[in-house]
Parts: C-alpha cells; structure tokens; sequence
C-alpha cells in the first residue's frame, strides 16, 4: 500500500455512525493532484466520550496567553485545580531585565481564590476582592490578571464589577477574563478572550515609545524552552529591536507600549491573530508571519523581515548572519541527518507547530505524515483566504468579538511604519507576503493527512496503517506512544530541551531527536526469552 | 528565586483568603487515579475538557505512564442545560469504541455547580451486557485530590463490593491510600509474605508502573479485577491505610458488606508499618515470618549506625495527610525534629495528630497547619530555616530560594523519574528514607565544607 | 583540592611505576570478604596485626557491620623463623575462645614472603572434631581485593565441597562475585522467582547486612553452611558470575566435582541480567515467570520513557572488573557515552573487553585502562572533562577538585551509608542505577541553571 | 554485685589456660583502698588468634605521626594495601596556610610504589628509586617520607641507602623509616620510629626563630576533627603563638624550626613522649603534660600553661578566656547533662584518650567503668615514674633507642626559655607540673577496669559484668558494641564530628553523647510480635 492509497473511511470504520459521521470531516488526506483543496472541519465540538487531547478556554487564556506576563500577578478565581494545574507546567521562560526586577515577576507563583462550597452557593465575589486586597498589600504588583473557572460564570460572578472596584481602591489594572473552562470548544476560546482584554486593556496604554530603527513585535511567541531569547539574539544581531513578544517573556510594562513598534511579526497564528489584525485596525501596524522553526523557514523568515523594510544594509547584514550561523551549525545537523533521514513522524499539537516543525524534520532528511492540530480553526489548515467562509456556530458566538476602528492619535498608516511607499507596501501585500497566512495545507506532503482535534482511537489505527518512526505529541499522548514501541517528543515542552528555534535551535532539535530514535532500549523490548533463536545475541 | 516574596515576615491577619502556592489540588484528579487501580477500567471526568486534560497530564508526568480518561466535553450549552446527554451520549461512545470492562465517573465543580444527578443520568444510560458503570461526586470546590481518592473508593465499594452471606474467608481487603504502585507492590508483599490471601484496591500496580510489552494494551494487564473488588465483601477484614484516603470506603464497606475495616496509617515509617504486620497477625492469627523480622531489623540496624548523620536537623515536611502523618512519625524515629509540618487538605484532626506526635516526643517550637500553602512555609522558614525540606516537587522553588536540600516524597513529583516504583512504605521504604534523607545531607556537608573538611568517610 | 596535582597533561612516560591514589587494595581484604560469606566462620590473618586491622576497618565502613576476624599477631621472630607457631597459636585459641564452625586462613605478604607452607602447617594444627580449617594464599604483592575474593572461593570448593557421585540435583550453585549482600540478595531471589533451588557461596547475607537483634550473635545467622557448601559439588551447575571473582572457583569446582560452571557477568544491566536469567532457563529447562518479565520491561520502559535525562553524557567509570564491565555495557544501553574506563586490578582482558563493547556501540575516543589509578583519571579529566563519575569513594577528590558528580557503585563506600543493602544487579538494580544517574544529572542541572531555567517538570 | 566485686578471674574463666595466664596480668582493678598501685602487664606481644583491635608498626609510624605532615610526599613501599589502608582514613586535617601554599600539601594523595611478585624476588629499590626520581618531578614536593611495610626488611632493601642517593639527586630531604609492620608489638613500635626519624632529621633543621613572646610546641596532637585548631583558637586568644603541633596540620616547614619554641605541651603522651624527651635534653625544652579534653581539664591545663611561665598578665588573661568561654557553653552542657548524667561507659582506644576522655565525661555526669589502651606502655597506665623498672623484651629491643645530648649551639637552658629562675624552674618540675605524667591509673573510678589491649571476648563478658550504658571504641569494635544493643562512638574518629576539644568541642562531644545514647531506635529493637502484652504500645 503506498500512502495515496490510505483509506480514511477504513480507519473510522470501528466507530460508531454518529462518531464517524462527526470524524470524518475533520480528517483530510493531501491530494497534490486535486486542483483544489479541499476543507477541513475544526474548531467544532469535541464528541463526548471520545479520548480527545484537548483542553479548554481557561488553559487557553490563562495557560497560553496572559500567564506568562511576568509582571502581572495572576489570580485564578475558582476552585483550585485549574490554579494548581497551570502552575509551572508550561515552560514559558521569563527572566528578570530592565523592565521587570526580580521582585516584580510572579512567574513561580500559583494564586487560586480556593473556592469552597459555602463560596460556590453564596458567590465568590467577596472572596476574590478580598484575596486582591491582601495580595496588592502583599506583593505590590504592577497589575493583576483575574481568570475565570468553570463554576464563576454558572454562580454570576460579576469579574467586571469585583475588578473595576478593586481598581478604584489600589490604583493599579485589574484585568478580568471570563475565560471559563466550558467556553468554546478548546483552548482556542481562551485565546480570544485573552486577545480581547490585552487589545482593550494593555496595548496602547502606555506612552513610551520603543527606541530602535527597526522595531518588532513578536505575536504569538511565548518562549518555550528559551525558544524566544534564542530569536532574540538572532534579529538582534542583525539589528531589529524587538518591542514586545506576545507573550513569551513579557511584561505589562513594555506590552502597554507595543503600538509604537514597526512591524509585528506572528509565529503562533492561531492563539494570536486576532491581535495582530486588530493593531493592524487600529494603529496601522503591518503584520508578516514568520516561522523560526527549521533553518530553511529561518532564513526565508529572516529574509521576509529584511524585505519588509527594504533597507539594502540590513539585508546585507541579513545574509551575513545568515552565512554565519549556517556555518557554525551545518557539520552538526550533518552528524544528526545520519541517524534521522528517512524516518517519518506524526505531529500532533496546538498551536502552529504541527505546521512549522515539518521544516525543521525536513532540514533532517524527515516527513510528516500525519499533522494535526488539537484547537485550530480552518484557515490554520487552508490559510486565511477561507475565513469569511467560516459559519460561526453557538460555540464561536458565545465569544465576544471586539470591533476596533482606527485609533484617533496612535494610528499611523502601514507603508510609514515600515518607511516605504504606500505602492512599495502594496505591493507586498497583494504578493502575500504581509498580512497573510497561507496554512497547513500546501506545505503538506502528498498521501499525508491532516486531522483535526485527533483523538486516541485515531491515533493508533493511523500508528498501525502509517507505521511511522516517531510521533510528535503532548504529555497525554508521549508515553501512550512510548507502550505502543515508538519513540515521541513532546512538542509541547521539548521533553524539557530547547531552544529548537533558528539556528542552534535546530542542532539541539536534532540530537533530541536523533536520540529518541536510537536510544539503545528500543531493541531490547522482546527479553530474549521470547525471542526466536536467530533473534538472540 | 521568589524574591516578588515579602522578605519579611507578613503580620497575622494578612492572608486571611486563598492559596498562595497551594500543598493540594482538586479531587478529581484523585478519583481518576483511583479509578486507574480497577482492571480494564476507563476512568471519566464530566466536566469540560480542560479538567480531564489537566489531570491526565499531572497523572502522566509524575508516573511517565499514560493516563487514559474520557471527557463530556462540556460546552456552554450542556453547562447551562445540563450534562445529562453529554454523559449518556459519552459512555454510548466509549463502550463502542475503546471498550473498557467498566466506566468509572468522577464529577468536577462545573457538573456538581449545576446539579446533574449521577446515578440517574447513569441509570437511564445504555451500558452492554456485563460492563459496569460507577460514580463519584468529586466537586473541585470541596477537600483535595486526596478526598478526591477516597470519594471514588467509596464509589467502587458502593457499586461493586457483594457479600454474599457466607462466613468471610481468611482474606484481607487491602485499601492502599492514595500511595505509588511501588508502594502498593511492596504493601501486597508484606502482607502476602505473612501468608495471608489479599485483594487490594484500587491497584494501580501494573497501570502506572506497568512495562513496555511487545505489543500495545490500551488497558494494561495491572489493576483490580472487577470480579475480585466484588468478593472484597466476603473478606475478613479490610486494612484501611490512611484515614483521609481509605477510611470512608471501609466504613462503606462495613456496613455494606460487615467487613470490618481496620483503620491504619499507610505503612511509611517502623512504627506504622509495626502496626500493619500486627493487625495481620492479630486479624489471621499468623505469626511474622523471619524475612519480615530481617528487614524489620536492618532499619533499626541502619537507624542505630547512622543516627548522627541526621539526627538533631530540623525539618519542613508537606504533602498529603496520609502520608505526612506516618512521615512525620519516622522522622521522629530518626532523632530528626520535624519543625514545620503542612498539608493543603482539609480536616482538623490533621493538627491534632501530628501535634500530639511531636508532644509525645518532646519536641517544641514546631509548627504545624492543615490548609496550609507554601507560602505560608516561606514565610515560615524565613523567619528561621531548616536543615531539609520534604515534599512534593512544588517545594523546589524554596529549596532554591533558601538553599534547602530537598527530598522528593508524594504527590505530584515532575521533576524526577524512577520514584513511582520504589517504594517510601515497608520496612524496605524506610531504608529508601533514610538512604534518601542521609545523603541528601551528607552530600550537603560534602558540598560546604571546606577543602580540609572534605573527607573520605562519613 | 588536589591542587598540587599537575595543571597540564604529563608526558607519556612520566609514570613508569608505583600507584598514586590507586583502584584497588590487596588480597586479603577480599579473601577475608570472601571468608565472612561462610555461616559460622573465623577469617584469620596470617600475618602482621595491621594487615587483619586495616581488612576489618574497611570493611566495617562500608558496611556498616561487624567483620570479625583473627591475626596471628606477627612479630619480628615470627617474621624470621616462620609463622607456623603462630597460626597453630591462634587455631587452638579460636577455636577455644570464639568457637566458630570453621576457620577461613588468609596469607599476606609478610608470611608469603617468608614462604611459610600454609597445607603443611593446618594439617599439624589442633582441629576440633568436626571443624574445619581452610586456606587461601592470598599476597599482596599479585593481584588486588578482587583476586584475594577469588583465591578464597577457590580455597572454599577446594577444602569443602563433595561429590557423591550421584546424578546431580536440580539445583545451581551461585557464586556471586565480589558484590554487597543486597546484590547478593537480590540474584537469589532472581534464580528463586525462576523455580530452581539454589547455593549460594561465599554469602555474606546476613552476615554483612544483618539486622541488630533482641541478643548478640559474635556469628548472625547469614552465610552458606558447611553442608551447603559441601553438597554444592552435586549440583547440576554453577552460575560464575564475574570472571575476576568467580570463574576460578567455578573451574575448580568442574574439576573436582565435575560440576559445570556457566561463565557470566555480575548480573548488572539488562544484558548480564537477560544473560542469567538465559543461562537459567536454559541449563534447567525452566519459564521466565510474569514477575522477572515485568520487572524487565518496566526498566526499559524507563530507559525509553527518560533517556533525554542522561543520553550522550560521558562519563569515567572505574572500580573492579567485574564490575566495571556490566556496569559500562549497561551506560552504552544507556545512551551514555563511557569516556574513561579504568581498573587497577591486573588482567589484559579488561581492556579487550570494554574496548570490545565500545566498538559495538560506535563510540571512538574513549580511553581504558586495566593496572590504572585516580591518578590516571584525573590527568585524562583535566585533558577534556566528563559529565559524571562512577565509582568508589575515592573519586570524591576529583569531583570536587574537577566539579563533577560522583555517582557511587562499587567497594569501597565509605562516606555513604544503606547503599550495600540496595541492589543494582538484576532488572530492579538497573531502576536503582537509572535513578542515581539521572538524579545526579538533574541535580546539577537544577543547580547549575539560571533562575529562568529552574523548572518544576524535567 | 556492686562494682568492687567484679572478679577478673570469672570474667577469664573460659580461655585457655595459657591466654588467660598471659591477660590476666593486663587487667587490673582500680583498689582506692589500697596503698600501692597494681602493676600492669603493657607493650607486649598480643596472643595468637586473639581478636585485638591493634595495629601494626606502620600504621603507627605513616598512619599516625609523619602522615599528617602535610607539606611532605609521603611514599609508601610495599604491596598495594598498606598505602592504599591509610589513604584518607585518620581525620587527621590540614589546611593550606602561611607555610603550605595549596600545592604543597599532599593529604588527600596516596603514593605506593605498588610491589609485585618480582620485586619481592628481585628487590625493589630500583622501583622505589625511580618512582622518587618520578613524583619529584611531577609534584616538587619540599620533602619526602618513605615508609617501609612489612616484606621490605625480610627481602632487604635498603631505604638508608636508596633515600640518600635520591636525596643526592634531587636536593631535597627523603626520610625513611624502617617500620615494617611486625616490628614491634603494636603501632607503638612505629611512633617510636618515626619520633626518631623526626628528631634525626627534622627538627633542628631550620635557621627561623618563631616569633611570639610565649611560643609553644603542641606534641601528639593530630588535630582529628580539627582538634588542634580549636586549641589553637583558645590559645591564641591567651596570647600564645604555637610553633608546629606534631604532627596535626603540620608542616616539615615549621617543624624544621620547633627547637626555636619555649615550652612543649604534650597531649598523647604515649606517641610523643620521645621526642619531648630528647627535645628537654637536646635543647632544654622543658614539657608540660596537657590534657585540653574536657572542660575542667580545659580549665586546668590552662593554668598549668600559663603557671609555667608566671607572667601575671598571661594569668590574668587566661582567667577572662576561660570565664568567657566556659560562659558560653555552660548552658548547652547544661542541656545535655539531663540526658547524660549517671550513665556509665566503657572507653577504648588508642593514645591518651581512655585516659583524657574521663575528664570530659565526668564533666557530663558519666563514669567510666573500664578503660584501655590498645598499644599503651606501662607508664601510659601507671606514671613515668615506672619507667626505669620497665624490661625490655626481644620486641622493644628491635627498635632502635635514639640517645641525643645538648646541642652545643641551640642548647638554651629550660628556665631561660621559660624566662624564669632557676629555682622557680626546679620548683615546677618538683611539683610534677613539668615534665612528668602520672598516667590513668590515679583517676579511674574506685572499682573500674583498666585493661590493656582489651580484646573481642574480654569486651564481651564486661558487658555483661558492668552493663554500661556506652562504649567508645573504634571502627572495629562500633557495630559489634551496637548489635549487643549499646550506643557506641568511635572516639578515633569521634564518627566524623568534632572537634572534641576545649569548651566548644566539649558541647559538640555532649551533643553526639547524647544523641547516641537517646537516639529512638534504642527503643525500638524488640519488635512489637516479640514484646509482652505489656511491653507493647
């Protein structure tokens, strides 16, 4: 059986009708041939009962978005799981710098307002104003984030109001998220709504404006394993000054400035768009999707910038690093090409990295051939050309939209930003390199298929046709992948590696991987017992 | 390392609401490792998603085994309408498709806040011929993981346990508390090797710490049958280990079935684990076989010989009450002084225990909280430190911060692989303790001393 | 530390002779070792009271135990008329004082040197009726520890075990090597899990990791019994597990008793452990039961679940060989990478060996040394670095002067304490060497990072 | 049975008749109502086959008194063992200092020329020439040691003879030492060695004269645990300058030097005592017996020090470091008397401590019951006054007698030293301050044990007589003491504590005491199936 001729509807066969029926629009093979390609459903209720990877909005908003700003201290109003999961586990780095001393970040610390059952049955409103109360006493922080559980929006707690008055008595942002777990359909609820508050209530705040010739915002880059400083010190080096990431080692305290930057740069498309299209609106500034992830995508991201500007020097210093950094690394990835070439994986994970980790496990001589996403919406798949054909469902609806016109004084048309001619910038956007996002799809491999909110079933029947080498995956899926004798790395966390971004990135992703693929322990599963006898030593 | 935290102490009335870096989580994380321990069982969370993702997680990344669990996958509408049909429709889905012998549901604080009645939704379910389906009420907003355990215990003995009114056979339930499956291997083999026949659950022996095998099992070999859970009514006794986690599922099943529960401690430390072998013996009329007594007699051996590399320091100790109170109780064996000694879940009689432990054992100037976070240990240990500290892997940040040593005990350990299957309870555990609490201090010593101090033997 | 040790590399032929800070010690110790594995034994020193005082220190530090032997207490005229007067002396004494069942003679250097004639002298001595005197020739000027174990074990087979000439019995004899009694432990319950009876010899269980009792016993209960040993020449086959310790004892017990000896590694590491459990199954015709198959896979498991945490870390290894050459074989199951591999005790096929094995695994530039000392090490050390060492407490120096973990595995230990009674052979070993390894590494990781890479999950 | 009625010929009863003639004569019982005190039977050959805790003339000579000279290179020559037995195992600490930069010291270093079977039958001073010719060039040490063990005088090869040509090459003093292991009857054999070696070639060597206005030596001191550094810090804080101790932390930099000093205190008189001998004689240092074990003793030995100088200011100052230390530790031995007081021990051990420790004890309330030396002189026991009735043996004659007389240049009257009049001077050496040692036997307890060379099953049978409440013995004897369910400390090594001297070391000595003694495990050996109903819990 080649790979074209894997059947979807074979795969699904053991589910039930209504399952399958559900399932099989979210699963697409990649046909090069077609001339078209063809639509995906995703961002849909998960079916009940099936063992799916996903999480929900509060993990999405909380979690991803706003938990990483160092400087804001962040209560989880609500019982205390959601609090206590989301402690620590994300890898989100951040680190104490000019703006933010080491007595200002909040990044090991866990506040949960610990509701209790008299709290759930009276309300929990004075609860979470009093715990504000003691942790502005307390810690003194710049601004506080207050996240929403589950049971919040069921009981009517009024967030808004609690926030707003707390405001009032300390002086400070209060922030507010009705991130509630039920929201949505997964993550990407939280997403939004995190979007939403950061648009509304921190970007274009404050007054200072980023010094620097080039000046980036990097959206949707939230610095996992260091993957951020390693980017950093790349766009540094050729001379870009990077105002804020969104939200990877961030800070209130430079995010309140993110208007005053050139250009935003996006490598999350999903968890951050809403936010680059919005500053677009609203204060002009352009948005390029780049992707760190595999040197190729590196260079052509490093070259994509350089172009945005169009200053001849800064290209010029563009490929010198880029001469440079490919020097130092390519006898290295050679060396991790040996063992990695040929070998194909699975990939499934938020964000957009089911998308840019094909780079990278191409550099290495890899394929992809099942991707999928856990949260992401069709234009991740089939890029964003497809959104206004996007139905919103009684799912998407219950997520505010926020509208945002041109702001009065801060707005500054795009080809300025960029110092460029209004034709100049035109002309980039109409060749899709600004504001643009192409998705998944093209970049798929031929047979490959692309599957939405992959569930366990799937997973291992797909194990079974595709036999691939090595999956890429999460926490809840790593050791499953491990009992069914295949090497996984969690994608999430790097199995606590990383940086993989850029350059160096990319040589300390392929030992990670070169290792998981030949640890000696994958030939010693059968006990020589039960081998045959020309198997054994 | 945590300098956002006050440098001095706070004053008391300061913290008066929530956690600050919280020694508990919700209960359903517990219920579904409970329900882990049944064979063939699939556990589910109704609830929204994230719960069930957030817990297997936690379940995975201290065990590096896979946590499997289904989800209703709440929306706003099932929230808003009720999770009836989204739990009917789940456990439709999941006999059809992943086929477990049993489905073990576990509520969260969303399904419990608008009031879905379990055994009638389960009730008007449709559960094949021979599959089982069973129930906890877990709200998030009430006790911890740890009742969350013991909620989902009670719901194995309520569904399952039978008696079937013959004379109780010469066999023990054993109820292991919210413990390892290293734990559990070693607790099965105490009592098995004073030859007494035992069913033990939930047993997550063989789920949690089950091996690679040639091919993949979705349900491990590991685990309780349903069959044997059901003739746990017809035990002759049950040794309830740890009153938070295992109490109420033996007094369930007392009354249910008349097994009478013995309540015990888990078996950390001489003394609890003393307690464990005389309630076997007392309970089947057998005698200590000499293995038992050996191991029993090289850690009071190893206690003897190297008492003075541990004994005198001070010690903060934090985690679940079931294990901190045995804990707490050899760390006083070992001539050690346990100074400050919290746990996140609730219950009272959590203070008055170990209190009166540390009474008993005049010491003084201890202190010691249930609902406690650490937070309030920072601050504690700011105010005047310690020599250790003893607990969950959230404790690291203050070793850090403080330049503590670190022992790694209970749930949830993240950073560290292989504990799972080595057991902290039996005598066996107790020389782990030691071996882990001594070098950890003599590797201390080895790292601050000076270079003439530096020696050879210890 | 170790600061007048040379900053840059010496000349290949600085050192020519001697040893300075060396990996092994004289025979002996390991012949008095060795002795201490009979129940009911007396090791004596047949030389100089500094010679059995020394034996003894070491190996109570490292064991935390009594080691009891005699000295027949050489003075100047003993050294130049011979010592036979002496060792007849202290036969009658032992004997009438201390009452052992047997009395295990060592030779050192000085009575080797002075040629007294050991069969000659024990025939003319006072024996008891039905005890026993046996001898090894063990000086100290050939060989080290290792070989003085295996000259004793020799000495055993020779003076005890019997053939009765009846068809042999299902049943193995053990000798364990050079090895704590927690190994020693542990491969017997290995061998019994697997059905078949056995013998173990020397055995220092219970002799050397025995518990304190109600009442003192000058010989505890451990060690193989005379009748043991002596039925051992009818048993169907002996399990020789470490050539450097074993396989002498072994050949003589197939020449004598034509017992076959099945020549294999100290059961370290999933091949040497698959290796015995093979030669079991094999020589006795016996299944691998359930409980050494998951125990099995539960280690690779962990092999493949964790290995990030220590792949592609050097490391120098150094200890004995019988030793050091599972323990290697395991490192490269590993993904680790054996940098330096060194002995001291003498024999050219150690070197062959690991280099053997470090050539299947592709890994070029390590370098192994049989006859080397710490001194060796260091020199290589300072040349290029390794991320961690295993091997006795002597390497402590150089982690500390170099900033390296030390990871302890070996004899001696003497600034550690509980290690001799945890094992690290077998399949459960393999866990306790994964956890110690990937523990160290993850320590320095937690200690070396920055704040912003201090991380609660690893 | 009260104590007075312990019968040694009982506790014999059961050895041959042989052994028990011969040990009968080594156990004597303390009679404060006799006149006389008993003789005992000392520095003789141990029985054959009997379990001793004695060592060897080696062990002596390299493991006790010129190991710890930490600026000298000290090589071993024999078979592997002996060396690599006295590597790191004595506690004997060294630290770099004004005399001994970091690369000079050698403690933590084990030198062997590593003999084979050849070189016992073809010699081994080549070997033991070339390994000197080799680790002068690796490490430049300032001196060597070699140390013979025991096949070296039975195959013949002559150190003398290899150190001088070495010395010749090399310009460095190599000092040899011919302490074959049988030589001798016990360690002491290899003190009496070394001590000549010492006085031959060391002392008396240097041209710098110490300054200080009260400089004094400290012999048999071996700083373990860094006892001689907390004498040191008391002495100091008086107003003494210490020259060199003998040979704690010593160096052959300043030892060279020690005929310089004032006065020499002696602390284990049983491994020095030679060399304060021939130093009185040679350079007319006088020497006072010091015992800084125990507060009292402390207290006193002070005293006696500054008495035998007479300054009144010294005195005075003496009187305010002894009110301020004893200050301090008063009440933590307070504390620790409520666990120690009325407990009884037994104490065995090598040197001065069976002797010294009865003071410190007595201090916490505890009595020793028995106490031995393991390779005491008679003298050690009885008091120098017994010395010229001692005989010598065939074993005590091998060991050569050095005979020094003053030196015709550095020869300086002990009464000048010690700035004083002659007639003052007579006076303190009449008065048995100076010079002089009364050995164990006037402070024993009325009824106690004094037992030479005790042995297992002598040990044994005690306990039972005398049930004491602890026993401090050595590595050796600690876990046996601890199987017959008795605390027992190593007071060789004070299990890795200390320092055990003056006030403060009074308090750590208190503290370990009572931790051994009070440890819960004591409790805890009887399991709970094998108490009585009553017994248990």
């Amino acid at each position: 059986m080649t790979m074209t001729d894997v059947n979807i509807d074979e795969i699904l066969a053991p589910m039930p009708d209504k399952v399958k029926k559900n399932r099989r629009k979210h699963i697409v093979k990649k046909d090069a041939s077609a001339g078209c390609r063809p639509q995906i459903e995703a961002n849909t209720r998960t079916v009940p009962g099936i063992i799916t990877q996903r999480g929900c909005s509060y993990a999405g908003c909380k979690g991803v978005v706003v938990g990483p700003i160092k400087d804001m201290l962040t209560i989880t109003h609500g019982p205390i799981g959601c609090a206590y999961y989301s402690w620590g586990t994300r890898r989100n780095k951040a680190r104490t710098d000019d703006s933010t001393p080491p007595d200002q970040i909040y990044s090991t610390m866990c506040f949960s307002t610990d509701m209790q059952e008299s709290d759930i049955v009276f309300g929990g409103e004075k609860k979470l104003a009093k715990m504000i109360d003691e942790v502005v006493e307390i810690f003194h922080p710049r601004a506080i984030n207050i996240c929403a559980t589950c049971p919040i929006g069921l009981i009517g707690d009024d967030l808004g109001a609690v926030s707003k008055a707390a405001e009032e008595r300390h002086g400070i942002p209060i922030i507010h998220y009705n991130c509630e777990g039920y929201k949505g359909v997964s993550q990407s609820a939280g997403h939004h709504i995190a979007n939403n508050q950061i648009m509304e209530r921190m970007i274009g705040t404050g007054t200072e404006k980023v010094d620097g010739k080039y000046v980036l915002n990097f959206l949707g880059e939230y610095n996992i394993g260091g993957d951020a400083w390693e980017i950093e010190r790349v766009l540094e080096e050729i001379g870009y000054t990077v105002g804020s990431t969104l939200t990877g080692d961030s800070a209130y305290a430079t995010i309140k400035n993110m208007h005053t930057a050139h250009l935003n740069l996006v490598q999350c498309h999903r968890s951050i768009n809403y936010i680059a299209e919005m500053m677009e609106t609203k204060y002009g500034i352009p948005w390029l999707k780049v992707n760190f992830i595999g040197i190729d995508a590196t260079i052509d991201t490093l070259r994509d910038i350089a172009q945005c500007f169009g200053d001849k020097e800064l290209i010029a210093r563009t490929e010198l690093v880029i001469e440079r950094e490919l020097a130092a690394v390519t006898p290295e990835i050679e060396r991790y090409q040996k063992i990695c070439r040929g070998k194909t994986a699975f990939i499934f994970v938020g964000g957009s990295r089911s998308h840019h980790y094909q780079f990278l496990l191409r550099n290495l001589g890899m394929e992809v051939m099942v991707a999928g996403y856990e949260f992401a919406h069709r234009d991740d798949y089939e890029g964003r050309e497809v959104i206004p054909t996007i139905k919103s469902d009684a799912d998407s609806k219950n997520i505010p939209e926020l509208h945002v016109k041109p702001d009065t004084e801060m707005y500054r048309p795009p080809h300025l930003r960029l110092k460029m001619s209004q034709e100049k910038y035109d002309e980039l956007v109409a060749s899709g390199v600004l504001n643009e996002y192409r998705g998944m799809y093209p970049d798929m491999v031929n047979g490959g298929i692309m599957i939405d909110d992959a569930n366990h079933f799937e997973t291992e029947e797909l194990v079974k046709v595709f036999k691939p080498d090595l999956i890429f995956t999460g926490i809840k899926d790593k050791y499953v992948t491990h009992k069914m004798g295949l090497p996984s790395k969690q994608i999430h966390s790097y199995d606590y590696s990383g940086p993989y971004t850029c350059f160096r990135g990319a040589v300390t992703f392929a030992k990670d991987v070169a290792h998981s693929l030949s640890t000696p322990a994958w030939k010693m599963i059968t006990p020589p017992w039960e081998q045959s006898i020309t198997e054994q030593r | 390392m945590l300098e956002c935290t006050p440098k001095e102490p706070l004053p008391k009335d300061a913290r008066t609401t929530g956690s600050i870096n919280p020694i508990k989580t919700c209960q359903p994380v517990g219920a579904l490792y409970a329900a882990l321990g049944i064979h063939g069982c699939l556990p589910h969370s109704h609830g929204s998603q994230g719960c069930c993702s957030y817990h297997r997680m936690a379940l995975s990344r201290h065990f590096h085994e896979p946590a499997m669990a289904s989800t209703s996958s709440f929306t706003e509408g099932a929230s808003v309408f009720g999770g009836a049909a989204n739990l009917k429709t789940s456990i439709k889905n999941v006999f059809a498709i992943y086929n477990p012998e049993i489905i073990a549901v576990h509520t969260t604080c969303l399904s419990e806040t608008i009031g879905d009645d379990m055994p009638t939704i389960i009730k008007q379910s449709e559960i094949p011929e021979g599959k089982y389906v069973i129930h906890a009420n877990t709200p998030s907003y009430h006790g911890s993981h740890v009742t969350g355990f013991s909620n989902m215990c009670k719901g194995i003995v309520s569904y399952l346990a039978e008696s079937d009114g013959n004379p109780k056979k010469e066999r023990a339930n054993i109820f292991p508390g919210f413990t390892n499956p290293g734990d559990m291997r070693e607790i099965k083999r105490i009592v098995t090797e004073m030859g007494v026949p035992s069913i033990m659950y939930p047993d997550t022996t063989g789920v949690m710490d089950s091996p690679v095998r040639k091919t993949y099992e979705m349900f491990p070999r590991g685990g309780a049958t349903i069959e044997a859970i059901q003739d746990s009514g017809n035990s002759k006794m049950t040794l309830s280990l740890g009153a938070w986690s295992s109490d109420e599922a033996a007094a369930t099943l007392q009354s249910k079935c008349g097994v009478p529960g013995v309540p015990l401690r888990i078996p950390i430390g001489v003394k609890a684990t003393d307690d464990l072998i005389m309630a076997v013996k007392k309970g089947f009329g057998v005698d200590v076989p000499e293995p038992l007594e050996v191991e029993r007699g090289q850690v009071i051996d190893t206690l003897i010989d190297i008492h003075y590399q541990y004994e005198g320091k001070t010690v903060a100790v934090f985690g679940d009450p079931d294990i901190v109170i045995p804990l707490v109780e050899f760390l006083i064996t070992m001539g050690m002084i346990p100074k400050y000694v919290l746990t996140g879940t609730p219950g009272g009689k959590f203070e008055k225990i170990v209190n009166g432990m540390l009474e008993e054992a005049g010491i003084e100037g201890s202190r010691v909280k249930a609902e406690g976070d650490l937070f309030d240990l920072h601050q504690w240990i700011k105010e005047e430190s310690v020599d250790l500290l003893i607990g969950n892997a959230h404790g690291k940040y203050i070793a850090r911060a403080e330049d503590i040593p670190l022992v790694r005990v209970g749930f949830p350990v993240f950073d560290r692989a292989v504990h799972p299957l080595m057991p902290i309870v039996g005598y066996r555990g107790c020389l782990r303790l030691i071996e882990m609490i001594s070098n950890v201090l003599l590797d201390r010593r080895d790292r601050d001393c000076l270079d003439e101090d530096y020696e050879l033997i210890l």
